[in-house]
């Protein structure tokens, strides 16, 4: 007997596959797809206390194997994200990680907060947004604020935590310990790449913020790396995601340790993707009598 | 209305000037559904290129379940297309969008550029729909090269202008519009946005009601992204502030929606 | 007329165009495919005090729009390499650009020491590979480090220094400060980012380094984002790199604002790739009326 | 000998077992200066997939001006190759390493699996150079199904073995070679690697000379990016190290530069 499924933080998924927040809305769409009730969970685009307008367009550029984007956290505010989202998701059999997002310290926690008595399973917390310029990000790349602001979520969350990286850093696994330190059940990265692209025929950025973080298989081997080094330095469960398109890609995520995986930019190509991915892992698992996740996670 | 992803056979392609191209996909399931003003993804073969390009439907022909797609030459991925032949597949997604509202008497449809293939499709719905051709104003602008002309003549009054004078009046479709003097209950119009903005204001100036056809660049093509949004004079009833998705709400918005 | 030169510390090459360390050799191979003479100026794979063995193979391995590598910088040392690899060099009409590393500080010293009396015209420091336990990226992340190893080489060089930049940062304009703080002429980036890939079959690691460098079209939009903030934070000449493969590539480089550009994993697919890159830019200012590439540098 | 980057097109394509394919590529200027143990990279056709894939020559026919190469089909860019039909078009680059030298008398040929296809250009040449079948001891090894085999007859003294037992005599090639009691002035090989250093241990036990064809993942495939080296037994010349470059210096290796 084949069992795919992982536990994060006590949350059973039936298989690892969930998806990377921000590219599947909250599944309505790809809904028409794949029935969303297959995934082990449904990872929400960024909410935040109030609602938020976004960047300029063009928000999306592509580049070479992958993408740009700089949407920068448009979202309808928690109270109608509650009234829309979770109402939709509540009904399918999947569980459900909300991505949080804020300008502040205080709005994050106020997400937390407002999320307590929902039926959410997991808070994401992204505090790596590229994209917008106060809070995001620079609770992402300094240690000590991404510590601070762990702790004060973890103070008001009913559900685990896990804390998503950025991997605009020197040393992936100083922030993933930092984020242990303040609190974190569990972790997820990689968030995107920094990039830029320029238009030399309008000689004008690609996208209206000059800069987007840089998603899709392009960033998989960094994504790869990075996975593999937090996992071997901390202790706690990771949700790994960077370009993961196949159910080998999800597989390489888990050898590296990886408890669970998300599938992102692959949905704007194929919005099959997550289905391949749940299949094809179950298909790997037969081929190679492999009957527990376990026995191939963090194999390397 | 549901969405499909296939593998569509390319029936024919032929080339309608120096960069501008003409495709006809057997794409039945879309096919069936679409209505004009809708549009399709379309992905590269070439997986170093991951995003969708959107193509407007040009024509629709239910009874033999194809799709024709006029567009030009913009880049890696329209010259990659314009190199298929037929027996060749394509992954095409569809139908997307909202499409057009088709309900009115005397419509002026107006394209620009490559903004003119989609209302081929919307003309010929609206002349089955019993208006007649005297009714059926086309405007069409064109730089310096007519296409698709020919076709429009069957059942609509074509108005042809050109950026350069070389083919129909000189000037640009507004300039038409107002040297024509012509009257209606709707406005259609699809090309850039400089123009469409300045359509918006004649459809303000003359009261007609006005739908234009928005684009831009596009991540998932089916609203769950949100890269694709278009500024809106009101807030939107779910996303609280003042955005619609062009790919989902739209791509056609009546002119009082959207800022341009 | 158009004129395609440009000139970095001094230095005038006939076009903006060289190549990415480690990736042509020093032009002995490619002379095959492309005149060498007709390069801005080559720039030739890493040379140390004493021959270096390189890492174990596998050392490259293939990933979504580019590749990883960890040769290791294997090479024959620097007396071989000026009988050998300057020889060659010295009769094409090129400029040359020596790349050095080092184990230690001592080691990077020593090369720059016995190369000053030598005909070549830039020395590039790298001290950014990852691939190279001591040494290499040490330098490179940690401003610092970097500052001192600059002002050492410095001392010492009788050439004008490129210091090169590792991406693997979280801010790359504090590395840059850091270099130009310690005296460094010019800079160049951007090295590879720190990769892993695992074969799911073989369960093993693809390269025997376990991490590569990533290179290719997959990383430009990371080293375009690079080479913008540095252009913007430093006032020195800047080498760009990362997925130029076209002269279009080499352009968005340019309007990002560097200098000179160098072509490196774009060889491998394409031997023809710098002359084309080379013939490119000259088209692409006579089409749009640019007599310098002043002209274009630096416009965003 | 220079090399060369062309447009090859495609003369034809055959499957000849499960996952094993005849390409037979027009490249006239790579064949006219190709000698058999050489190889060419070849690029795909996917701007995803950046680096060359090294295939060796399995008959190369200079008069026609093509190469055959014969290949197993092992991921994603020998995946695309086995699609190709007549008529399409792949870059080749070649001829690439050294080949085989061929002074030799009694010469004994050793093919492991996909090492078999470069074996075969091999023993047409050794056949032309005047060299009796009988004198041309041709080993083959395979997992469980044969493939080439016959073509190596017309002209060599051909063994047959297979892991499995279920083609010729179960047991791999330098059990053959013992059992046979075969004696040689030269061994040439081609295959995986434990297989070659059974064969290094075999031709020194009994003072042959051997030439092995090794195998390592490539990138520049000229020799410039010192991706591909093997270890060997003295430094080398240039690089003062104890490694060569498969790609130039290589493929094939006499059995005691080279440590496996
Ligand atoms: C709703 C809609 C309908 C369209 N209908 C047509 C049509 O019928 N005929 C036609 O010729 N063109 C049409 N376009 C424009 C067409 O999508 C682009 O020209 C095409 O995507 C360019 O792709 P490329 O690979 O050739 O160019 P590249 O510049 O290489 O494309 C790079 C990326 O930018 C995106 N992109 C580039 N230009 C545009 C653009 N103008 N709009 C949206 N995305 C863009 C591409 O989709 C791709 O993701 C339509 C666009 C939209 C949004
Ligand atoms: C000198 C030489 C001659 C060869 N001759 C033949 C031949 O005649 N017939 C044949 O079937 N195979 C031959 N091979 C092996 C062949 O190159 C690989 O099977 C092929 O590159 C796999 O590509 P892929 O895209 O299908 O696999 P993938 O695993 O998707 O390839 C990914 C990357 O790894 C490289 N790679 C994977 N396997 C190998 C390998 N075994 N050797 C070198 N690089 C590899 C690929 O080139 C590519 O860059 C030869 C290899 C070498 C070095
Ligand atoms: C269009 C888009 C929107 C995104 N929005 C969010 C977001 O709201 N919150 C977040 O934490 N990450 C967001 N991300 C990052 C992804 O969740 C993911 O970390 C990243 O894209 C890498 O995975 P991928 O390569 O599979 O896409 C977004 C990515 C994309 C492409
Ligand atoms: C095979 C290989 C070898 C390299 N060796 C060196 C080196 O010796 N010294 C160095 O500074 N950079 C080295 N690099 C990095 C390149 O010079 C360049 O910074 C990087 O590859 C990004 O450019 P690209 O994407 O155009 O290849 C090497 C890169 C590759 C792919
Ligand atoms: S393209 Fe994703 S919402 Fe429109
Ligand atoms: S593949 Fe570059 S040296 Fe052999």
């Amino acid at each position: 007997m084949i069992d795919t499924s992982v536990t994060i933080c006590g949350v059973t998924m039936k298989n690892p596959v969930t998806v990377a927040s921000g590219t599947f809305g909250s599944g309505m769409e790809y809904d028409e797809f794949v029935d969303v009730s297959r995934l082990g969970a449904v990872t929400t685009k960024g909410v935040a206390l109030t609602p938020w307008e976004g960047n300029p367009t063009p928000r999306i550029a592509e580049t070479y194997g992958g993408m740009m984007n700089a949407v920068g956290l448009q979202n309808p505010g928690i109270e109608e994200f509650l009234k829309t989202d979770i109402e939709f998701l509540k009904k399918k059999d999947t569980k459900i990680i909300v991505n949080v997002c804020g300008h502040s310290e205080e709005e994050y926690v106020g997400v937390v907060e407002r999320l307590q008595d929902e039926p959410v399973d997991l808070l994401e917390i992204n505090v790596s947004c590229p994209n917008v310029k106060e809070g995001g990000i620079a609770f992402g790349v300094d240690p000590k604020a991404l510590e601070h602001i762990t702790s004060q979520v973890k103070q008001k969350a009913k559900q685990p935590i896990i804390m998503k990286l950025s991997p605009n850093v020197t040393d992936i696994t100083e922030m993933a310990r930092a984020a242990v330190a303040g609190g974190a059940d569990a972790l997820s990265l990689i968030n995107t790449l920094t990039g830029m692209k320029i238009d030399i025929h309008r000689r004008a950025f690609a996208v209206a913020n000059r800069t987007g973080g840089v998603s899709g298989p392009a960033i998989k081997p960094i994504a790869v790396r990075m996975v593999y080094q937090v996992c071997h330095a901390v202790d706690v469960p990771v949700i790994g995601m960077g370009g993961i398109a196949s159910a080998e890609d999800a597989i390489e995520f888990i050898m590296a340790g990886a408890t669970a995986v998300s599938v992102g930019t692959a949905n704007f190509r194929n919005p099959f993707a997550t289905a391949e991915v749940i299949d094809g892992i179950e298909a790997f698992m037969k081929e190679q009598g492999i009957r527990s996740l376990d026995e191939i996670r963090k194999i390397l | 209305m549901s969405k499909h992803m296939i593998t569509a056979e390319v029936v024919s392609q032929s080339r309608i000037t120096e960069d501008i191209f003409s495709l006809v996909l057997k794409a039945a399931e879309i096919a069936k559904e679409a209505v004009p003003g809708q549009f399709v993804s379309l992905f590269s073969g070439d997986a170093s290129r991951l995003l969708p390009r959107p193509i407007s439907l040009c024509e629709i022909n239910k009874n033999k379940g194809t799709l024709r797609l006029v567009y030009r030459i913009a880049g890696k991925g329209t010259k990659e297309f314009s190199a298929y032949k037929a027996g060749d597949t394509v992954q095409v997604m569809g139908p997307l969008g909202n499409g057009f509202q088709t309900e009115c008497k005397s419509p002026i449809l107006m394209g620009g550029g490559i903004g003119i293939p989609p209302m081929l499709e919307l003309s010929k719905c609206l002349a089955e729909q019993g208006i007649d051709k005297k009714h059926l104003h086309v405007i069409l602008g064109y730089r310096d090269s007519a296409f698709l002309a020919d076709e429009f003549k069957k059942h609509a009054t074509v108005h042809i202008t050109s950026d350069s004078g070389l083919v129909g009046r000189k000037g640009n479709v507004v300039d038409c519009v107002r040297e024509e003097n012509l009257t209606g209950d709707m406005i259609y119009a699809c090309g850039p946005t400089p123009m469409l903005r300045a359509i918006k204001r004649y459809a303000y100036e003359n009261d007609i009601p006005a739908q234009l056809s928005l684009e831009e660049h596009m991540a998932c093509g089916i609203g769950a992204c949100l890269a694709c949004v278009c500024k809106t004079a009101e807030v939107d009833e779910h996303f609280k502030v003042n955005t619609r998705r062009v790919c989902k709400d739209g791509p056609v918005f009546y002119a009082e929606e959207v800022e341009l």
